[in-house]
């Protein structure tokens, strides 16, 4: 197999992925080194530089997006928003769950000062945390962590990509 | 009861601290407690008249906040078996709540901006035709050779060569038994194989022996070494402790 | 809006789209003429000449789907990956199936003295064996022998070439 044919099964293996592909499991397919397929995902990428397409890497996977700028036109289409905005205080378990996971109830409502089992409920009926299992010691609670679709949901590769500035204040 | 409804505009009694200090300008490691205090309960006040209820959040928080002030009022006579922790700012606590509560806020106007920018890029329309989802084998031949492969077979076909016995008598092993028997062989032996222990290789003295053989390892009076996959287990007495007493 | 950017809609909104778009649902969606939309649909077709997708017309309306030869890539998608060894058992079922076929399942199992099922399924799997036909006689049993892999693998070229040492003593 030619460089140039294995973009073209690379190309091919993204679009029809029905969830976002990691580099490793495309190289797995096809039986080639991790760090050669992201090399071709970049040639793939800049070739679509002049098209509607683009290829993001949500959560370490691959996937082929529409660009933003065509996001009013493909809103006639009609298509059924996947999930509405959060509420403010979703996002702040979220935001909390993402820094400190795993992390427990308790600790949740230290932080916001507040109850959050509706917030919990919601994130989780989202799926866009999960559990991790259970703290030990009395009461054994639930730990929280981020799923996969949290990296979808907000466009993130990885929990590198939040920001940092401010948490040596109380870390 | 009446503390249900949490308040549409504040979070949480962190928030609304947050916020009267933004609007007080003041410095967040130096709060007029007098002043933020008495806007808290003004705003609590303004809430009740309005006929809304407070939740027990904001009530604890005002009490905490009463609290400070009237510490920070006290005079500064420490008793003598006052530590130096006693004499730290009152406010100091509630400072670190108050940043870490904002990190998080602002942290998550991050993930509201993400979401927008992420929520204008849209995926494939539609599912591709369903895909066949049978295994896929990375190494399907393992590390299986030809000549091993040839060997088996040599080995199975001289299994079938062997005599069948015209009769078969069974009798019924027991564990016990054959727990006696096992330790037996194994007196004065350094090691032995697992087959070693076996005589005629039916299937109920494998599986009574081996049943044996995983109670010794139990009782920690033999151990089982096996180099290889299917291969060859190794039985091996371990050396007793024996305790002797005067 | 210029033509270029006008194709960049079209190719957006029929990727995004849930079900293939006609070229006058697009044309009512952008506000433009239908058969400009046709024209603007093969310009982007034939910009796709070199890439994995092509835009096909199905019912009326167009798609974007991967081009028929990367069948055998896109296949591999979502199948779990094994890397298991052989058991003991299918090895032992491969070197009769080896030496003895065509070979049904029974007469493995007379000459292995067990049950041969789940061996001769995973070796199926594995695409290690094939099935050659069925034997003539009662119940006509299906006959087993190995695969082409099996011969590549070994680089085999016929099953002469199988290793014979000690099994002339047998045969």
């Amino acid at each position: 197999m030619t460089l140039a044919e294995a973009k073209v099964v690379v190309e091919g293996l993204i679009f029809a992925s029905e969830s976002p592909l990691t580099a490793s499991e495309i190289a797995s397919i096809m039986e080639l080194d991790a760090a050669l397929v992201e090399s071709l995902v970049e040639d793939i990428r800049s070739s679509y530089e002049a098209s509607a397409l683009t290829i993001r890497k949500v959560g370490g996977g691959y996937q082929f997006v529409t660009k933003a700028e065509l996001a009013p036109w493909i809103e006639k289409l009609g298509r059924p928003v996947i999930s509405a905005p959060l509420t403010a205080a979703s996002t702040e378990t979220l935001a909390i769950i993402a820094y400190q996971q795993p992390v427990t109830k308790v600790e949740i409502e230290q932080i916001r000062g507040v109850r959050s089992d509706s917030a919990i409920n919601s994130l989780l009926e989202r799926e866009l945390i999960k559990e991790l299992g259970r703290k030990e010691g009395p009461g054994r609670p639930i730990l929280y962590g981020v799923s996969d679709k949290f990296f979808t949901h907000f466009g993130l590769t990885s929990l590198e990509e939040l920001p940092m500035k401010g948490i040596s204040e109380w870390k | 009861m009446g503390y249900v409804i949490e308040l549409d505009v504040y979070q949480g009694p962190f928030d609304l601290l947050l916020d009267l200090i933004a609007q007080n300008e003041v410095d967040l490691w130096d709060i007029p407690i007098a002043t933020i205090t008495e806007q808290y309960l003004e705003y609590l006040y303004s809430l009740q008249e309005q006929d809304l209820a407070i939740t027990g959040e904001f009530l604890l928080m005002a009490a905490t906040l009463i609290r400070i002030k009237s510490r920070l009022l006290l005079p500064q006579d420490p008793l003598p078996e006052e530590s130096e922790e006693d004499q730290e700012d009152p406010r100091t606590e509630l400072v670190e709540q108050l940043i870490r509560y904002k990190f998080f806020k602002e942290v998550a106007q991050f993930l509201d901006n993400r979401y927008a920018e992420a929520s204008k890029h849209f995926t494939r329309g539609q599912a591709l035709e369903s895909l066949d989802l049978t295994p896929l084998y990375t190494n399907p031949f393992g590390d299986v050779t030809l000549e091993a492969l040839g060997e088996l077979y040599c080995q199975l076909l001289a299994e079938l060569e062997k005599e069948q016995p015209l009769h078969r008598i069974t009798g019924k092993i027991s564990l016990p038994e054959r727990l006696a028997l096992v330790r037996l062989q194994l007196v004065g032996q350094p090691r032995a194989t697992f087959s070693d222990l076996l005589r005629d290789n039916s299937a109920a003295e494998i599986v009574v022996t081996f049943l044996a053989v995983l109670e010794l390892v139990r009782l920690g009076e033999i151990m089982l070494v096996q180099t290889e996959s299917f291969g060859q287990i190794d039985v091996q007495p371990l050396q007793l402790e024996v305790e002797v007493r005067p």
